[in-house]
């Protein structure tokens, strides 16, 4: 028995035992192209469409949105979405392509749409057929999400919509944008709202999306123009110029558990594709000759080694012990540590992977001889996405100084 | 046997937490504890060693030292994350007294089964006591005491809370042939007890820069000894990863109040019309210094409940701890000084005796690189 | 001989460093670079490397690759130090181009004596060449190709510029007995000199990351050599500090190039109603970027001028200055895209290219840790 | 023939020759007491007496103040400071007593003050006669220099003081301080001047010096508290009002060639003392056994100890460089490191040491067990007062970012 399954509920020991006899009968088996190494990441239609009928088929088994109620969609269950996604990491499955759906957009229209909104987008937002992305980031307004200049205006009950996003990942192959906009210039914060908005239905009738290729080389987020795009006011999420507290509903799950960097509603990486850590690295090293020996066994590269290891363990023992109220102080002390933590520990990972990798680190995805076919420079560089997207790694410092440690605004 | 998802933390080890806080700041606020020990600030005075002695007779009332020791021998019979907790509390008010040397002797008492019970019943009615098994070079494994014919002959070095001991558990290599001078792989280690007054044992007190701990070299010249286990260098081998957790509790305790003292003060003081903590310098140093802490506590709950649930994990367990704790301990240090400016460079700031007690635990138990190589050896 | 106190910088070295700068700011502006070798984004599609040959043509016109070479053979006879800085702005200017590796192949020449003059002599005209030395394991002893009977036999991996060079300047094991499989301590080594269109010899090209690079695996089949030296050992060891010293020369120029352009960008770009420079923790990382470019570059003009003046010395200035420089360059590329934020991390913005050359350059020719272990067999 | 020699003018030719013979028959021997590792930790008036006689006869043969007017007691002569100290440092001679005189007071008296002050003080400064000290901080400015409130009061030709200054090293000893007030509260800078002060001779009459003990128990530093001390209006540097830009003078002084981190006018330690170098730590790594090994064996120490060795010899290249303009784009960008670097360095040095000396790391000045007497957790801890005093790492980050990168005042 593992540590999780100690203390599950009935319900959860039901449901786990379901869980693993579906997912031994539905493995989806190995794609017949690389899958990406994260959701973001997805590259092609053929990738997608692999992912897309993977999330279909595990939600209509009932493994996906299991703790949502059954009215939009949902499994109507209790706390059994965590009972899943166990069973699925340990299957080794691969993962959900809709990964700001279920991570963003879900939390977000289920605890601020109406109800008409909620029984309409939630069901396919789970199954996987609708995939979502997110309207945050401006070309002036990355760090200061309050400055964002995108404006809707009113006339009616319709919107129009002007504006500019970026750094919109999957908004290539998206039905759906949650979208922080303006719709009174005179208040900062009491001046924005917050919708979700069509993409793939209204390309050419408003919405331009361009997609921007990444260091990597890789697609995989965008640009979204918007221009005069009209929407009706049934798409607006709480009530007008309350855009700020939906958006903070948003990064709370984003930050808090993870959406982007751990699986939460069943985001799992597949097997074909290179885990960043640092057992990874440690198994690189015993197949890395150095001089005459293993790579492994040189003292310096250990020493690092087990700095990550001990990183690795110390961030899930972070998750863990937050679930332990006499054991801290503060409750968002430890939530609001998550992605800073995980994005600059796969960083360093990976950036030690190079390390053992040595002159081969200068091999690429298209070189045979490249240790892990390549990935590892591929995950260093995209580890940047990481601490820079959704709040770059200053700014978490930021709101943890500020929210947990009390210390001064530094704006 | 796996690990319960809360460590094992149940209401009795929150309730001991919550109230050996209130003791410690209760009995032992900072400004008494800095009268106590940093009277005489002279660096080139010798080793003298205020302590709080009533405090630790209301520890022992409290049962304190008692708790780790089964009830068959007068103990309570708590678990280590329960301990953990007690000594991170500890560690948070700098406390000196001989705490945490008497529950690391009990964790090796404990691993010698039945055969402890002796001594553990001394240390549960408060005896405090210490374990004694450093060579100069500070290796681990006993090679500068040894046992011939009941007696013990040489020195060990670097012995914490020695000259509050009542009590030395001693590790001594045991001496089968004549030759008495060349250690040898073959030699059998022992356990010994000995009474703090026993003949022939002398204590050379060390100057040491930590006002809240005393260390000396403790000398044995036919020291009459009462042999605890004859043939301990398994249990020896198995107590070092307790040893290594209390060790670590107490420095994440240290951290904290090095935090949060820091934190206070960059509310309150400005520069520059701004508080400190407005600066990024000043506040990212803090939240790194609060991430570090927040590792070493996680793995530190983690390690102590190995200890209670899962003892396979617990070597690999205790070493990322003491590793973790460590560098955190470093790190606290050197950024609370820092960002407390001129004032966190004086005498009269509290500061500096955290500062020397964490530079303190740093060094002892082996260090971070140390509990790294020996971690790569069991995962790589 | 002690070293003159400007590191024999003198007047035509600061005439050539700024005209180098001049020449790529007005020859190769970033916009143009990028838009011929950043024209394929796919990362999987295969090794293609477009360079800019009438640049190179340029830059033999102006005696470059020449300059390290004595008059004797058609060359300059420029100090290190002036070459140090010309790869400097080589470096800067992310040039891809086969100077550094000609530079370095005529390093090695000229440690051969006069033996080296014939193909010295080619390189003065401008027949770009490099060196073909390392093993699969990247090792620097020419354990993968070997000479017999005046042929080679083998592969030379990670071989810089190969699709660019005329030349290979190859060192080899000589096989003496019958037994040509395992490489033994009494092989002696050979430096070749070999033309690009010699029969039996094909290039692999790697696919890589650097855009500004290109690599090869080149393989021999019976490759008739032209033979350098045939007892080449003490010469090869002679010419690493030279081949180290010139690959940090270019790591230092592109950290710099990394550093202002984040810097103008974080004096342009406005957050929260302020320049991005005003946050400290830009501010304090764009200066420990610069301090880190400075420490370098301080060392790389030392370890030149230990080239001309105290050859004696040479070898510890050269590792130190490979292992600051490799550190730095990680540092600035890290850094430059953080700071950068979104756009730093989009294919159009120009940093990717510096990010990806040091990347490559770090783990060439011995990382940090490498030269500093080698340093250690000196100093301690 | 060294580095330096080489490019000797024939005055300094001369002076080298002269130095050498001076020092050889003159070497000061070693004293009857420890000495402290600098002149800034001074304690007792034996010290004192010792160094102060040292510096008189070095004086007195001319070797302080070299490069000054001979009107002002100097010795009148061109770029020969430099040689003198080369001289110094070569033959391991103990340092000066009077560093914040040598370093800071005379050239900002030079500089800024009147020719009777200067023909009046300079003399007693460079013979060490006169101890200085200087009174910038405040307990509530610290950083902030500019916010200072000493506060002076003018009535005819005197100058009536009140205020209190923190941090002000050998203050106990001084003769003499160099004194930043506020003569206007209402113009942050222009408010400021600038004086010297008499100090010993007016204890009790106006002025209180009390010692602070450092975190290492050591006096050294001390708090100086003005209650209407009367100075007449002729110890007053520069125009009134111009107290800032005399500072700057002062401080270019200390920052750049770092009066208070490397021997400027001749302060130079004792043999007696720790060096806190990469050599010493080596040494220390030598004699410290790690299990069956030295300490010098561990590959991960070898390598924390290679990169302090590295690191120094950047920094005296640094010190090179600076000086050879075709090598340098921006004038300061060099000289403005100086501080940040030296005190970082030893810091990192010390802690450093004590990792190697393991569990001995404990034992401190009075345990005869202590490696180097127990002097390396002074230096650690002495670490602290270099990368605060005189400006923090932070503020010396700051002036780096704003003055030579040209970035955004961060305040």
């Amino acid at each position: 028995m593992t540590e999780q399954e100690r203390k599950d509920s009935p319900e959860q020991v039901e449901f786990r035992a379901y869980c693993r006899n579906w997912i031994q009968g539905n493995h989806p088996g190995q794609p017949s192209s690389r899958l990406p190494l994260s959701p973001l990441e997805i590259m092609t239609r053929e990738q997608l469409a692999y992912l897309q009928s993977w999330q279909k088929s595990a939600y209509d088994a009932g493994l996906v949105g299991c703790d949502y109620p059954t009215e939009v969609g949902g499994g109507g269950r209790t706390d059994c979405q965590r009972v899943a996604n166990e069973e699925l990491i340990a299957a080794k499955t691969p993962f959900y392509p809709n990964v700001i759906g279920l991570g963003m957009a879900a939390p977000t229209v289920f605890h601020h749409g109406s109800d008409e909104l909620k029984q309409r987008l939630l069901p396919r937002l789970f199954s996987g057929e609708d995939i979502w992305c997110q309207g945050f980031s401006e070309p002036g307004a990355g760090s200061d999400l309050a400055s964002v200049q995108t404006f809707a205006e009113r006339s009616g009950d319709t919107w129009r919509i002007n504006g500019h996003k970026v750094w919109t990942s999957l908004a290539h192959f998206a039905e759906w944008m949650i979208l922080l906009l303006r719709t009174d210039k005179s208040h900062k914060y009491d001046g924005l709202s917050y919708f979700v908005v069509p993409i793939a239905s209204r390309i050419g009738q408003g919405v331009t999306v361009r997609p921007l290729i990444k260091m990597t080389g890789e697609t995989g987020f965008n640009e979204v123009i918007f221009e005069d795009l009209e929407v009706s006011d049934a798409y607006r999420l709480d009530e007008l110029g309350k855009g700020w507290q939906v958006a903070m509903t948003t990064l709370l799950h984003e930050r808090g558990a993870g959406g982007l960097t751990t699986p939460r509603a069943g985001g799992l990486k597949s097997d074909a594709a290179l885990t960043v850590t640092a057992r990874s690295a440690i198994e690189l090293a015993k197949n890395t000759r150095r001089g005459a020996d293993q790579a492994s066994a040189d003292p310096l590269l250990r020493d690092r080694l087990m700095k990550q290891v001990i990183r690795e363990q110390a961030f899930a023992e972070n998750q863990r012990r937050a679930r332990v109220p006499a054991l801290n102080d503060h409750p968002m002390r430890l939530p609001l540590q998550t992605k800073l933590l995980a994005t600059e520990l796969a960083q360093d990972t990976s950036a030690l992977a190079l390390d053992i990798a040595g002159p081969s680190a200068s091999l690429y995805l298209a070189d045979d001889a490249a240790p892990a076919r390549g990935q590892w420079p591929l995950a260093y560089m995209n580890s940047y996405g990481m601490t820079i997207a959704a709040g770059t790694s200053e700014i978490q410092r930021n709101i943890l100084g500020e929210r947990v440690l009390g210390l001064a605004k530094s704006k | 046997m796996g690990q319960p998802n809360n460590y094992g933390f149940e209401e009795e080890a929150a309730y001991l937490k919550e109230s050996a806080r209130r003791f410690f700041g209760d009995k032992l606020p900072i400004n008494e504890l800095h009268g106590l020990v940093a009277g005489d600030p002279n660096p080139e005075s010798q080793a003298n060693v205020p302590w709080p002695k009533e405090l630790w007779g209301q520890m022992v009332e409290l049962g304190w030292p008692s708790l780790l020791a089964p009830e068959s021998c007068g103990g309570v019979g708590m678990p280590w994350v329960a301990v953990a907790a007690l000594l991170e509390e500890n560690g948070r008010a700098a406390c000196p007294s001989p705490l945490l040397s008497s529950l690391q002797s009990t964790a090796v008492l404990k691993a010698c089964g039945d055969a402890g019970n002796a001594a553990m019943t001394e240390l549960a009615v408060g005896r405090a006591a210490t374990i004694a098994c450093l060579d100069e070079s500070a290796s681990l494994y006993g090679q500068s005491v040894h046992l011939k014919d009941g007696k013990l002959e040489g020195s060990a070095h670097f012995v914490q809370d020695a000259g509050k001991a009542e009590r030395f558990l001693v590790l001594a290599r045991v001496l089968a042939g004549e030759d008495d001078s060349a250690p040898s792989e073959s030699d059998s280690l022992a356990l010994c007890w000995v009474h703090a007054d026993a003949e022939g044992l002398s204590l050379c007190r060390n100057a040491i820069v930590d006002l809240t701990r005393d260390q000396a070299r403790v000398d044995f010249s036919g020291v009459a000894a009462q042999v605890v286990l004859q043939d301990a260098a398994a249990a020896w081998q198995s107590a070092l990863p307790a040893l290594w957790v209390l060790a670590s509790a107490d420095m994440v305790g240290a951290a904290e109040w090095q935090l949060q003292t820091t934190v206070e003060y960059a509310q309150q003081r400005k520069q520059f019309d701004r508080p400190l903590g407005f600066f990024q310098a000043v506040k990212h140093d803090l939240v790194n210094v609060m991430i570090a802490i927040d590792e070493s506590k996680s793995l530190l709950y983690s390690a102590a409940c190995a200890l209670d649930w899962e003892p396979e994990r617990a070597v690999q367990s205790a070493h990322m701890v003491k590793a973790s704790a460590t560098d955190t301990a470093a790190l606290a240090s050197g950024r609370s000084v820092q960002c407390h400016g001129g004032i966190g460079f004086t005498w009269e700031c509290y500061l500096h005796l955290y500062f020397k007690r964490q530079e303190h635990s740093q060094r002892l138990w082996g260090d971070a690189a140390w509990h790294r190589s020996q971690l790569a050896e069991i995962l790589i």
